[in-house]
């Protein structure tokens, strides 16, 4: 029989019909809907055993104690070590997603070790009288700092640079404390160690005098919003009350509102004053309080081999000669206080210096050194931190690797060391044996929360501990001599242009730090507007239409050392007058203490 | 139709309830750092940010906003406020218009919970929650190459175009439940089990406990003469309590007032 | 009559063809039996298949386990030489399938259903230890999900002591007739 | 070359000209499937909708067909349950429309979840309390209905005709239309309804939440009495536009008057509840939820204007010209009486959908707006236009309106005129 267009229809409609009869049509919508929850793109978290390691925080100078979760060796996420005597247990946002900086897209993972080392040699061969091999250290007092004074000691006119030590390398006692007048310091907003002074907080009464309501603002006892570039002239007036009247004109204080803040200063001590750059006036009137051995000491220093007391002074930029610097390496692998490259150009020599950086991405100095060389990233790296600015005893952590190192990683202490044709040896336990051997202080342990004397610990098991997370706390007792000079000499504080030129007044609303954040950290300033993200600022709308950027969201910042873009908010808390910045790499580059700045039209 | 049944159903949750998870916020602690919006992230898998999300489009389970008593110069105060599910007890918004049990509230713990895998993506109850605390995914989920590695375990990952939101970190429920179950308890004791936002705060400004057991400090902030729940004349019954000793802040819980034309632009 | 030939066409390719189409199944890395280890080696479950101290299940071993015993060849079988020589001398863990892994977004605690549960491990996973050979391991083309999970058969059979599914309704069955709770978030992570 | 399918009797353009005339909806057609295509790839990133607009333009699009189309239920009610014959005119014209509109809808709601894959979810695991279950379980119920409804009018075609077997199918289909109509008409009350619950039930939503009657919030009953209100109003307002477009007379001004007075009676009814339940709303039901009423029309542009024009401008007014015989028996009255009642009540969904999500719930909420990405408009016009090429290939093909063939009659004269470019 032959087959008509009729039978193939029928055909079809017979194999539809019994289609639907099998498991195959169901079976496929099925599937279909259990792909779409496992899909291409959709990451397996690994599985496996699951642990907690110890370690210390290395992204700022607190270095607080810090618990992390591991799978399979493999830390996931972090959490504060709580009963922990500097940190309390209590992170930060920024500590938090430390675990994934490794993972940071920017992150910089070539370099050319092997280049920078010849033009190295070659130019430190070259260095002629009344020039110098320097070292940049942004985070000094580390023991891969010591080694850089030692080879700067070694090699001929080599120098060793920090950025100027907050209060001179004083240490703050918040314990002592019962007033604390803050003009502008962000004290609840990063200064210091978080859990320490949240510790604290219950026993001092918080001042914040600042012109806009800050995260600190917002949360002290009292804020007096004073008018923008006043605090000096607050300072002062605290100090002799001669000068209130003026004072009054300069913050938009009443007299009466200064008058009783000095009362109240005097009155209810033991008083602290904080300022965002180290005021003079306030560390002056810090003196006439009489904070000096109670809320203001000498931090006894942390011992050091007795093999490393040749080394070079440590020194801040500004004191070494315009265009002297021959060769200059930058450590810049543990994030620190950040100096202004304008600053740090100058002092080059003109004919073609070597600057080498030692980053682990391309946002700081990297984006102005010929040579710029991968480090290491916490919590892959392995440094000890400083004792924190608000820890009146001696310290001593190591921030040990959770992660291992990526290859091809260069070490910044063994390269300068190798560059002074000295060897850094094992400067970190070389350390921690001198400590050991001083024999103060205890160790507290974070895996069992013990406290130990250090007397009833072998040297073997303090580096282990070290290691595995733990801190050394010092007893010894703290220096109650008189007012120190340092405190008494201003460090240098750049020119302030006039205000013409330069209508604004920059503070920072945001930590000053051009190392790189999270990729999560967008949460805060993309997917919400609780922080503002890197090279923004926050304005107020007749400060936008003043500068003929109203509407903008995007701008050019200027001050006396340049100009770069930068994101624009309209925010009626900032007073006029004012602009309230989120540090990045590009706005820091034109940014000093007190900047005076405008914003024009991108 | 089967009637919503607005009395019935959380009456069943309460007879059955072995536990009722709450957590109280101290806005005079809140420093608004942030803390808990990363560890929580971290800690749910959450991808950072695509590039294209803003604060409208963006997930953040928790997210703390900035408010302001709409005053002035020197008489202007903020306050941070975190928001996040706020674990409806009562005639749960979202739990009823769910068209396929995607969402439910669960009856040992009283959490509401929300199941990406059953999820079809139509966002009613997006359109029903009052507290806008629940988030669609606008993009396949993103992590940057190798940072997959740091993801939770306890957690799975999301696909795009489904809703999700907080459910007080059940992942760590269910690793509190297994870590009894090795000790031959079948169930968890108090403290054992602490959602990362509150274990993150820094100046321990959230807690979190069974509301059931008089003791906790959620039960106890709830019966605080400062505490307040958002929105609570909805009749939502909220197991999330703020608490201020600032009468200003405490009007953050009232419905909104007619624009005044001065909106802060950093919300 | 056409009509009948398509029916009948489409029942078949539905139900004989479609089943074995459905999966794509690759073997084992190993040829392992757990038969010989259960009565010769004389070792129970948990020896190989521990828990860790803090209650969760460690799955399949790792190659270390295995070479606590099998340092050297044990035995000439040619799958024990392969054993040794493609993985306990280089040290290369073997890629193991696991039956019986659940989605992602299950949470599933052994320890649980073991130690308060009072669950035999055949229960669920059947006779495994009396297995000689290891099954090739099959997945869904296109939900990836393993066929154990489907269940082996195209249809349960609910006879007591069959060796059940894993899938979501097998689980809530016996958590129903047990008159334990089956809310969503009991599993779902 | 298209002859031998159009009906016995009835004049049709040239096919070329047809051809002239879908061309640019065509156009339409497949620019919108591409940015709807683009939506379902790449996902709903491709829209403007955020989690504060979780619903947009296509919910308030899907809402508001289905009110349009409403006429095809409520034409077939009043025809085979109330037995009003006139309406036999224009009944399958309302046919057709239902099935566009429904059919349209449905394709929006496609592209409109996050993930179609799992469509079927709502069926195998429904959640009895949800409105939305059971307004997705009715509209599919009742597009099978229309289907069939559809089918005789597709088999009766001069072609298909040639196949006994049709014949014989589409004509045991008629006698089931009674009951057909029957349950069309449940299933409609049921799910225009449940849309109108859709925002009544959401206690969350103080704007959109309203007390009512047992389970079921007041805008349930609303939009069921709104849709059968407009629906006639739609068909009258299409078989008008056609009448127009292809320069014929296709049914008699008593059965259009006759759809104007029932819409103008049910509109009236409407208007009235409307008020009352608005009343209720401002006084008792949202200061109860601790919401004055004033503050929602505080937020600019939805001001109080917004209220007014729903309810007296594009409700009250349009009602009153189809209850008046005089108005009512002029063209352009009726006409854009019926026009505005549409109007009034996509105004009310829009009002519904987009007001709803607008209005901030907590204090430090900001008022929102949104503005639709050209994906999400492109799906929009794609569902125009393919209504419109399935009413015109209808129109064409099938025999839409029983009385055009006499009507044509009756005008012989006038179509001995050259045809004009456009008309079919």
């Amino acid at each position: 029989m032959q087959r008509t267009r009729r039978d193939i229809l029928l055909f079809m409609g017979g194999g539809a019909a019994g289609a639907m009869l099998t498991p195959a049509p169901w079976r496929l919508v099925t599937d279909a809907a259990i792909w779409s929850e496992n899909w291409p793109g959709i990451p397996r978290p690994a599985r496996g055993e699951i642990t907690a390691r110890y370690t210390n925080c290395a992204l700022c100078p607190a270095g607080c104690a810090v618990r992390a979760r591991c799978v399979a060796g493999q830390p996931v996420s972090l959490a504060g070590v709580a009963g922990n005597p500097l940190s309390q247990g209590a992170p930060c946002a920024f500590g938090l997603t430390g675990h994934q900086l490794p993972y940071h897209p920017q992150r910089l993972k070539q370099g050319t070790p092997e280049e920078a080392a010849a033009a190295v040699r070659g130019a430190m061969a070259k260095c002629g009288p009344g020039e110098s091999v320097a070292v940049l250290d942004l985070a000094p007092g580390r023991a891969s700092s010591w080694t850089y004074r030692r080879a700067m000691a070694a090699v001929a006119n080599g120098v060793y640079l920090a950025p100027p030590r907050p209060l001179g390398g004083a240490a703050v006692n918040l314990a002592k404390a019962r007033t604390v007048l803050s003009l502008g310091a962000p004290v609840l907003d990063g200064w210091g160690t978080p859990g320490n002074v949240h510790a604290a907080r219950a026993n001092f009464r918080l001042i914040q005098a600042e012109p806009w309501e800050s995260r600190t603002a917002a949360l002290a006892d009292e804020w007096l919003p004073i008018r923008p570039g006043s605090e000096a002239a607050l300072a002062l007036a605290l100090k002799d009350p001669k000068t209130a009247p003026s004072a009054a004109q300069a913050t938009g204080l009443t007299e009466k509102q200064i008058l009783d803040l000095a009362n109240e200063l005097t009155a209810s001590g033991p008083a602290l004053v904080l300022s965002a750059d180290d005021l003079p006036e306030a560390l002056a009137l810090n003196q006439a309080l009489g904070a000096w051995g109670q809320t203001l000491v000498a931090r006894p220093e942390v011992p050091v081999p007795d093999a490393w007391k040749k080394a070079a002074p440590e020194r801040v930029v500004a004191s070494v000669p315009d265009s002297s610097i021959r060769v200059l390496f930058i450590d810049e692998s543990v994030p620190g206080s950040h100096i202004p490259w304008s600053a740090v150009e100058k002092k080059l020599v003109r004919d073609n210096p070597v600057v080498v950086a030692f980053a682990w991405s391309l946002e700081g100095y990297g984006r102005h050194a010929q040579f710029t060389l991968p480090t290491a990233v916490y919590p892959e790296l392995t440094s000890d931190i400083p004792p924190a600015i608000d820890s009146p005893a001696a310290t001593f952590r190591i921030s040990a690797p959770l992660v291992a190192p990526p290859a091809r990683m260069t070490d910044p202490s063994a390269f300068i060391a190798k560059a002074a044709g000295m060897d850094a040896g094992n400067a970190l336990q070389e350390r921690a044996d001198a400590i050991h051997k001083s024999g103060r202080g205890t160790l507290f342990t974070y895996a069992d929360g013990k406290s130990t004397p250090l007397k009833d610990i072998k040297p073997d098991a303090f580096w282990k501990s070290l290691n595995e997370g733990a801190c050394w706390v010092d007893d010894a007792a703290v220096g109650r001599a008189s007012w120190p000079a340092f405190l008494s000499s201003p460090h240098d504080t750049q020119a302030e242009p006039q205000s013409t030129a330069f209508p604004l007044l920059v503070a920072f609303a945001e930590p000053r730090t051009a190392s790189l954040t999270s990729p999560l950290m967008s949460k805060l300033y993309q997917d919400s507007d609780l922080r503002m993200a890197p090279n923004t600022a926050a304005l107020h709308p007749d400060t936008a239409r003043a500068s003929g950027i109203a509407g903008a969201a995007r701008a050019v910042l200027e001050t006396q050392y340049g100009r770069c873009a930068i994101g624009v908010i309209p925010d009626e808390s900032v007073p006029p007058g004012m602009l309230e910045v989120a540090a990045g790499p590009e706005v820091l580059d034109i940014c000093g203490a007190f900047t005076r700045a405008k914003v024009v039209a991108a | 139709m089967i009637a919503p049944n607005s009395k019935s159903q959380p009456s069943r949750e309460r007879q059955r309830a072995v536990s009722r998870y709450g957590m109280s916020i101290d806005l005079d602690r809140c420093t608004g750092c942030g803390a808990c919006m990363v560890a929580c992230a971290v800690e749910n898998n959450v991808p950072p940010a695509h590039e294209g999300a803003t604060a409208r489009k963006g997930i953040t389970w928790i997210r703390v906003f900035k408010v302001d008593n709409g005053e002035e110069g020197a008489a202007r105060r903020s306050v941070f406020v975190p928001v996040l599910c706020q674990q409806c007890g009562e005639d749960t918004p979202c739990v009823h218009v769910c068209p396929q049990q995607a969402v439910e509230v669960d009856p040992a713990t009283g959490i509401v919970g929300q199941m990406p895998e059953r999820c079809l993506g139509c966002r009613y109850c997006m359109a029903a929650c009052p507290y806008h605390a629940r988030f669609f995914n606008w993009w396949d989920p993103q992590w940057p190459a190798g940072m997959e590695k740091t993801l939770n375990p306890d957690v799975a990952p999301r696909m795009r175009g489904v809703v999700e939101k907080c459910n007080f970190c059940h992942g760590r429920w269910h690793a509190a439940k297994e870590r009894a179950a090795a000790a031959g308890k079948s169930e968890i004791e108090a403290g054992a089990y602490v959602p990362a936002c509150v274990e993150s705060c820094p100046t321990g400004a959230i807690r979190f406990g069974d509301l059931k057991d008089a003791a906790s400090e959620p039960a106890v902030a709830a019966k605080d003469a400062h505490s307040f729940r958002l929105l609570e004349k909805l009749g939502t019954e909220p197991k999330i309590y703020y608490h201020s000793k600032r009468d200003w802040v405490r009007q953050v819980a009232a419905a909104p007032k007619p624009p005044n034309g001065k909106e802060n632009a950093r919300g | 009559m056409p009509f009948l030939a398509g029916a009948l066409a489409a029942l078949g390719a539905g139900w004989v063809g479609f089943p074995h189409a459905i999966y794509k199944s690759r073997p084992q890395p190993v040829d392992f039996s757990h038969k010989v280890h259960a009565e010769k080696a004389g070792t129970k479950c948990e020896d190989c298949h521990a828990f860790r101290e803090d209650g969760t299940f460690a799955g399949i071993p790792s190659l270390s386990t295995c070479a606590a015993c099998h340092t050297a060849p044990m035995g000439t079988t040619a799958a024990e030489k392969n054993f040794i020589d493609a993985y306990v001398t280089p040290n290369r863990e073997p890629d193991w399938a696991s039956y019986a892994q659940q989605p992602e977004n299950v949470f599933f605690s052994h320890i649980t259903h073991v130690k308060l549960g009072q669950l035999k491990c055949e229960q669920c996973h059947g006779d495994q230890g009396a297995s000689d050979k290891l099954r090739p391991y099959q997945v869904d083309r296109i939900s990836g999900y393993s066929r154990d999970i489907w269940g082996r058969t195209l249809f349960q059979s609910k006879a007591a002591g069959a060796v059940p599914g894993m899938k979501m309704d097998d689980c809530v069955d016996c958590h129903r007739k047990q008159g334990l709770s089956h809310s969503c978030l009991d599993c779902h992570k | 070359m298209d002859r031998e399918f159009i009906t016995r009797g009835v004049k049709r353009c040239s096919g070329g000209k047809f051809l002239l005339w879908i061309l640019p909806w065509v156009a339409m057609l497949i620019f919108g499937l591409y940015s709807a295509g683009l939506c379902l790839v790449k996902g709903l990133n491709q829209t403007n909708m955020d989690n504060r607009f979780a619903f947009g333009l296509w919910i308030f699009l899907d809402l508001t067909v289905i009110a349009l189309g409403a006429g095809a239920f409520f034409t077939g009610f009043l025809l085979y349950i109330l037995k009003m014959k006139e309406l036999r005119a224009v009944i399958n014209s309302a046919v057709v429309i239902g099935v566009v509109c429904y059919s349209g809808a449905m394709c929006a709601l496609a592209v409109d979840v996050g993930q179609p894959l799992r469509f079927w979810f709502t069926f195998w695991y429904p959640n009895v309390h949800s409105m939305l279950t059971e307004v997705t379980f009715c509209i599919t119920c009742y597009l099978t209905v229309l289907m069939i409804e559809y089918l005789p009018i597709v088999l009766k075609n001069r072609k298909l005709r040639d196949v006994p077997e049709f014949l014989v199918f589409q004509h045991e289909l008629h006698k089931l239309i009674y009951v057909l109509a029957g349950v069309g008409t449940f299933l409609s009350f049921f799910h225009q309804g449940s849309l109108g619950g859709l925002y009544g039930v959401l206690r969350g939503r103080p704007f959109a939440f309203r007390e009512g009657l047992a389970i079921w919030p007041s805008t349930f009953f609303l939009f069921i009495l709104s849709a059968a209100a407009v629906g006639p109003s739609f068909v009258l307002l299409t078989t008008w536009l056609v009448e127009k477009i292809s320069k014929k007379r296709l049914v008699r001004p008593e059965a259009m008057q006759m759809l104007g007075r029932i819409s103008g009676l049910l509109l009236a009814v409407y208007v009235l509840l409307k008020t009352i339940d608005t009343l209720v709303w401002i006084n008792r039901t949202s200061p109860g939820n601790g919401f004055p009423a004033a503050q929602y029309y505080a937020w600019h542009p939805f001001g109080t204007w917004i209220l007014f024009t729903e309810i007296a401008l594009l409700g009250m007014v349009p009602a009153l010209i189809l209850l008046t015989p005089k108005l009512r028996a002029r063209t352009g009255w009726l006409v854009s009486a019926a026009a505005m009642a549409c109007c009034g009540v996509a105004l009310n969904r829009f009002v519904q959908t987009v007001q709803t999500l607008a209005v901030p719930t907590l204090s430090f909420d900001k008022f929102m707006t949104y503005t639709p990405s050209w994906q999400e408009v492109g799906t929009f016009l794609a569902v125009l236009a393919y209504g419109v090429l399935v009413y015109s290939f209808s129109f064409r093909y099938f025999q839409l309106f029983p009385d055009e063939r006499e009507l044509k009659l009756e005008v012989a004269q006038v179509e001995e005129e050259p045809a004009l470019v456009g008309r079919y």
